[in-house]
């Protein structure tokens, strides 16, 4: 017995609601504002290589991740990516059916440490790893410099 | 450099008259190298000279310590400790202590440091006696912590060399869906009172430092530490809490017993998920707001990725994941705390919907409310509890990186580097044939088989081959999970790393019921943080010596 | 218990906002611990993350969004969090993976963005309070405090203006802290008795600002510094001390913080400390507020019970006086990004016993100070003592 | 060396850089919502509250009546003993007078808030609460005040049951 007494009608339990929420700014950081200036202007994808291993970096990161220095080099990825993974997704983000599935994928590039999680424009059927794939960017008009300005990637 | 370090005086150099060269036996429960005194071994003594060289023979051999002398400020900075306990060998004259004011101490005496002090706890015992060899004073400082009398009379301490730390408590909640019942204080309490019942301990007395596991986000506070001491009994008492898994929170609790500064420690967790409304968006405000959190989607379908991309690399398929949920959810049924138990079969694993192909809703641990809480204890307290203590062999723990894009998809390093940190520790040279029995993370199916080919336990792709062939069953060659697992007891978010450690430490007592696998000695337990993280620990129980 | 001493600090300005994402905040922060204390990455076997809560930067299980920024990727890494305690007891855990044997090189760094969160981190801190008995009444966090210096003020009878020149203090402290949000060399008492009044009785120059930032300490073993000749900045850790008081703050008295004192005595003991006063040559407490310096000051019985305010009148407090405090202009001028006040407070520490405060250089030779942090809902404190 | 150091990092940013874009920034709300479990004690505090009345647990261990009610005694980590009821007067132990409201903006009206430890618990023990009938000038630490309820119909069992703590009037003691 946890307590000398417990209450056994259930209806007598009450629940109390609310909420943790707050409405956010997040800056793009000294590495992302270089990419996201660079995806809106020229629609270019740029990673980040560090002096130190040479490692290149993709998304672009101020540090490299194993020698934990700066990463001072801009490096443009190239124009093709391959699928490593695929994942068919048939709810939204709360739970809920979507109307027609939403193909994910990881999306690796060559020479480059990292790649992109998002969405691959391609048929259900037809997603499947080893696909070469770009990314599809909105018109520059609406770039706002933002991951967003990336639609997804298709063949 | 332009700017000079200003010269400081030599350290050591004190007010009053020369130092005369002499030695301190400073007694210290930790780890301490045998010393011989007078041709005669004393345990867990370090004879250390001022400037913190330790001597293993004391220069004086054969000579003679007419009083053990302290000196110090004032008399009631001390308690008498009775120097007997130090061995035959300390002070002609039977063990009176001298302070420098001349007052002489009877033997076992104890008084209260000052007057208004009522609060005997005291986590320190770092005894430091100068001893004066008659000749001339000496102007070292020398200090005796008042200790609890349970503990000063047990000056004997711990073996010299490594302390052990064991688990010799375990409490757990039965783990339910929902639990209106009880708020969060209310669960915690429960889970609590269990295990220092099962420890045989009382926590406003005994227990020296308390650690909670717990994510602001997940309870629904801004600061969720300042709601965790009440009901573990840890008001006015050294608390923190990590934000981390069950592991990690044994860890801490390991190094602070190590360092010396505790004994006795009190690790929690808790889960309260019936509380929360929105699961998915909690763990979706966890992804990287620039790179990943924009683009929205349901956070599961990382796992979906990862599942894909780990079946393609080690050659398992999605019948050995469908072969997990069933022995999970069966092997359930056998454990009372098991909140989602159920005759499932592998057929009905894999024909559940595949909302985030290739992952299956049934592939997914469901959520559940319960507490787990572990006591844990150096050696020598370890060896007064009601329970037999299970010893942490070793304990690893490791991030891989937050990022998605960055990390391995295929073979969980997180898990491989805190294994390599654990078998290090506990000189473990081959993982598959050291451990009757495994309690590994499975919060998803197929991070079963991953986790156990990342720790060594299967050969890579070999792991589905082991459950289609039921060595991982309660009677096959290396059970695993027979708890039932987060798959079959309940997805208890940061409590799941504890969970897998209680049921363990259950196995080894022989106390875990119709589940039990008899003669287990040895086990391995592996936690992950669940998504979207790439960190978990990994540690390694044994009863016996 | 192994000898454990801090061996490099780094730190970011502090600014009520900065552009770095929080993974780079504490990248820079790390980096510059670890040039100063000449380590390298891979000498890092543990790294311990100090930052308070996820709703400022935003996101949910922030010590795992932050662990590659500082330097924990395929590391052992861990997060501690205990409120605005963390600046001080993430060092706490670091000191205890070294002492223990586990690591001989541990690296703690702390961050805080809190400028994610709009339109001001006040709207987070509305949840930090028990969602039944407090949060319907939408409290304000400046209420608590303006609620504890109240009580504190009344019960020991100190006039405003004592606890108005911690703010003087600090704030002309701070000028020379590089990292100052707030400093200000010649703000006068006038200046903060008449700024305008935010909660009676806290006016707008007691509090101090919300900030982002980041800071790192590396620590090091006795053989480590033996062996890599670093004795020259290395400051040892004596003591460390941390106690947490009861949830329910409505049911005790706020004028006296008892789980300071608990902490303070529990690192003194280690420390070998029986008579603070004397034996401590300056001090770092938790200044969120300007008497907050005062009170933790008591807790750390460092001041008589209400008599740190006339300490403070009298100029003992100064940098120049008998017991400096806040040399490094504490929250009140430097900032207050809450986790990371890591390097005003145990950074700081290190820094002059080291000699290498430059400006805020302590006059006369200092060989012990302790610092303190202080959290929850006037709950938490974490105490560490250094010493050459 | 903070002396030697020379550059200390970190890019300072102006409120408008962020809101009018000139920096590249996401804009984000978490879904993070919750109904709280209240459990054993605070369910029936709430359904007390909506009667009328405040209701405490006491503990025999430590010879406490503790409010607000709690099922365990964080002394003496024991199971509380009984359920009694506490009057709704109580004194000010400390208070506010507070000219922010919860987001820090500037409101010209100040709220009078505090804490009252309430007559029947143990000393010091009380709530939070807003003041009423009382100018900024009147309230004072130490001040015996009453609880003023809100009608049957409105109370829903909530702490804001409880309109405002008002001075107590004569008799009323």
């Amino acid at each position: 017995m946890t307590f000398l007494e417990r209450t056994t009608d259930v209806r007598r339990f009450r629940h109390w609601p609310g909420h943790i929420e707050a409405d956010y700014i997040y800056t793009s950081g000294i590495a992302g504002e270089t990419f996201f200036r660079e995806l809106r202007e020229n629609g270019r994808i740029l990673g980040a290589r560090c002096p130190q291993c040479g490692t290149q970096w993709l998304p672009p990161k101020l540090f490299c991740e194993t020698c934990f220095r700066e990463t001072t080099d801009w490096v443009e990825a190239p124009a093709t990516g391959q699928v490593e993974a695929v994942s068919v997704v048939h709810v939204d983000a709360k739970g809920k059916p979507l109307d027609s599935p939403e193909v994910w994928a990881l999306i690796r590039f060559a020479g480059f440490k990292g790649g992109f999680v998002h969405r691959l424009l391609v048929d259900p059927r037809k997603a499947r790893a080893g696909l070469r794939v770009h990314p599809i960017v909105k018109p520059r008009s609406e770039r706002v410099g933002a991951i967003t300005d990336i639609v997804g990637f298709g063949p | 450099m332009e700017e000079v370090i200003p010269s400081r005086q030599p350290v050591g150099a004190m007010k009053g008259p020369r130092f005369v060269p002499d030695c301190s036996i400073q007694l210290m429960p930790w780890r301490a190298s045998p010393v011989r005194v007078l041709g005669r071994d004393v345990p867990n003594v370090e004879v250390v000279s001022d400037t913190g060289e330790a001597f293993r023979e004391l220069p004086m051999k054969g000579a003679n310590f007419p009083a053990l002398r302290v000196r110090g400020r004032s008399v009631e900075d001390y308690m008498q400790v009775s120097v007997p306990k130090l061995g035959r060998g300390f002070g002609k004259r039977g063990g009176t202590v001298e302070v420098d004011s001349g007052e002489v101490f009877p033997k076992d005496c104890a008084k209260p440091r000052h007057e208004g002090d009522t609060d005997w706890r005291d986590p320190l015992r770092d005894f430091r006696f100068f001893l004066d060899h008659g000749s001339g004073c000496n102007a070292g400082q020398t200090f005796i912590p008042i200790a609890r009398f349970r503990r000063a009379a047990g000056l004997a301490g711990v073996e010299s060399g490594e302390m052990k730390v064991g688990i010799v408590g375990v409490g757990i909640t039965p783990f339910r869906p929902t639990t209106p019942e009880f708020s969060w204080k209310e669960l915690t309490y429960d889970g609590a009172q269990r295990a220092y019942a099962d420890a045989g301990i009382d926590p406003r007395e005994d227990v020296d430092t308390f650690i909670t596991c717990a994510e602001d986000y997940y309870e629904g506070f801004g600061i969720f530490d300042e709601f965790t001491p009440d009901q573990l009994g840890a008001v006015m008492r050294p608390m923190h809490t990590v934000g981390g898994d069950g592991i990690a929170g044994l860890a801490n609790a390991f190094m602070i017993i190590q360092s010396g500064i505790a004994d006795i420690a009190v690790v929690e967790s808790h889960s309260k998920a019936s509380d929360i409304l929105t699961y998915e968006g909690i763990v979706a405000h966890g992804l990287d707001p620039i790179w990943n959190k924009p683009l929205g989607g349901h956070p599961n379908l990382i796992a979906g990725l990862e599942m894909d991309a780990y079946l393609r690399a080690s050659g398992n398929t999605a019948k050995d994941c469908a072969a997990v949920v069933a022995k999970n959810r069966q092997a359930a049924l056998h454990n009372p705390i098991a909140g989602h138990a159920a005759r499932v079969t592998p057929e009905q694993a894999e024909g559940s919907p595949a909302l985030w192909a290739p992952l299956r809703t049934l592939d997914v641990a469901p959520l559940a409310d319960g507490c787990v809480v572990l006591v844990v204890a150096g050696e020598k307290a370890a060896r007064k509890a009601r329970t037999t203590p299970v010893w942490i062999r070793g304990i690893g723990w490791a991030t891989e990186t937050p990022s998605l894009e960055t990390r391995d998809w295929t073979t969980s390093p997180a898990t491989r580097i805190a294994a390599s940190m654990a078998y290090d520790m506990a000189k473990v040279r081959n993982p598959a044939e050291a451990f009757d029995i495994a309690e590994i993370d499975d919060r998803f199916s197929y991070k079963e088989l991953q986790h156990l080919e990342a720790l060594g336990l299967a050969r890579k792709g070999q792991a589905g081959k082991m459950v289609r062939r039921g060595d991982l069953a309660a009677g096959g060659k290396f059970p695993t999970n027979v708890s039932g697992g987060s798959l079959g007891c309940g997805n208890v978010l940061e409590a799941c790393g504890l969970h897998r450690l209680a049921e363990a430490v259950l196995q080894l007592r022989g106390d875990a019921g119709s589940h039990q696998v008899d003669g287990a000695r040895n086990a391995i337990v592996q936690s992950w943080r669940g998504l979207p993280a790439a960190s978990g620990g990994v540690a390694i129980l044994g009863v016996g010596k | 218990m192994r000898k454990v001493a801090v061996v490099g600090a780094g730190m970011t300005l502090f600014r009520r906002r900065l552009q770095e994402t929080g993974k780079e905040l504490s990248f820079e922060a790390a980096r510059m611990a670890l040039d100063q204390a000449g380590v390298e990455i891979n000498d890092v076997e543990a790294v311990i993350h100090g930052t308070a809560p996820d709703a400022f930067d935003g996101v949910h299980m922030k010590g795992e969004y932050l662990a590659d920024g500082s330097g924990g990727a395929r590391k052992r890494y861990m997060r501690v969090f205990t409120g605005g305690g963390t600046g001080v007891f993430s060092a706490i855990a670091g000191w205890w993976h070294v002492a223990s044997g586990l690591a001989d090189v541990a690296l703690v760094v702390n961050e805080e963005k809190m400028s994610s969160c709009q339109p001001h981190p006040q709207s987070v801190f509305a949840y930090i309070w028990d969602p039944i008995l407090d949060r319907p009444l939408k409290p304000n966090l400046v209420w608590i405090f303006a609620m504890e210096m109240n009580r504190y003020m009344t019960v020991h009878k100190i006039p405003y203006e004592d606890i108005a020149r911690v703010a003087v203090k600090n704030k002309r402290n701070a000028a020379g802290h590089p990292c100052a949000q707030l400093a200000d060399a010649n703000i006068t008492l006038d200046d903060v008795v008449n700024s305008e009044m935010m909660a009676w009785p806290v006016r707008r120059l007691d509090i101090s600002p919300p900030s982002d930032g980041a800071a790192a300490v590396v620590l090091a073993s006795e053989d480590v510094v033996r062996k890599r000749k670093m004795k020259e900045h290395a400051a040892w850790i004596k003591g460390v001390g941390w106690c947490i008081d009861s949830t329910m703050w409505t049911d005790r008295d706020l004028y006296f913080p008892e789980y300071v004192a608990r902490a303070a005595k529990m690192a003194y003991r280690q420390a070998k400390i029986d008579d603070p006063r004397k034996q401590i040559d300056f001090a770092e407490p938790y200044d969120p507020f300007d008497y907050k310096e005062l009170h933790h000051l008591e807790g750390l019985g460092l001041a008589d019970k209400g008599k740190a305010g006339l300490m403070t009148r009298e100029g003992v407090t100064e940098r120049d006086g008998d017991l400096p405090v806040c040399p490094s202009g504490g929250l009140m001028g430097v900032g207050n990004p809450i986790a990371a006040t890591l390097g005003i407070k145990i950074g700081e520490l290190y820094w002059q016993l080291t000699g290498q405060s430059g400006k805020r250089q302590i006059p006369n030779e200092v060989r012990t100070g302790v610092c303190q942090a202080w959290g929850d809902l006037m709950q938490f404190g974490s105490v560490m003592v250094m010493g050459t | 060396m903070t002396s030697r150091i020379t550059k200390w990092p970190g890019v300072e940013l102006g409120r408008k850089e962020i809101e009018t874009g000139k920096v590249t920034s996401v804009r984000y709300r978490p879904d993070a919502k919750f109904a709280w479990s209240a459990g054993e004690a605070m369910s029936r505090f709430l359904a007390e509250l909506q009667e009328g009345r405040m209701i405490a647990r006491t503990c025999n261990g430590c010879a406490r009546i503790l409010f607000p009610p709690r099922m365990f005694c964080e002394e003496c980590f024991r199971p509380t003993d009984a359920w009694v009821y506490v009057r709704d007067t109580g004194t000010i132990e400390t208070y506010s007078i507070s000219y922010l409201d919860t987001d820090a903006r500037r409101i010209t009206e100040p709220i009078l808030v505090g804490v009252v430890s309430v007559d029947g618990a143990s000393p010091k023990m009380g709530v939070m609460h807003y003041f009423g009938e009382m100018t900024k000038d009147e309230v004072r630490i130490g001040m015996r005040v009453k609880a003023k309820w809100k009608p049957r119909e409105e109370r829903v069992g909530s702490v804001l049951d409880i309109e405002y703590f008002r001075p107590l009037r004569e008799g009323e003691g």
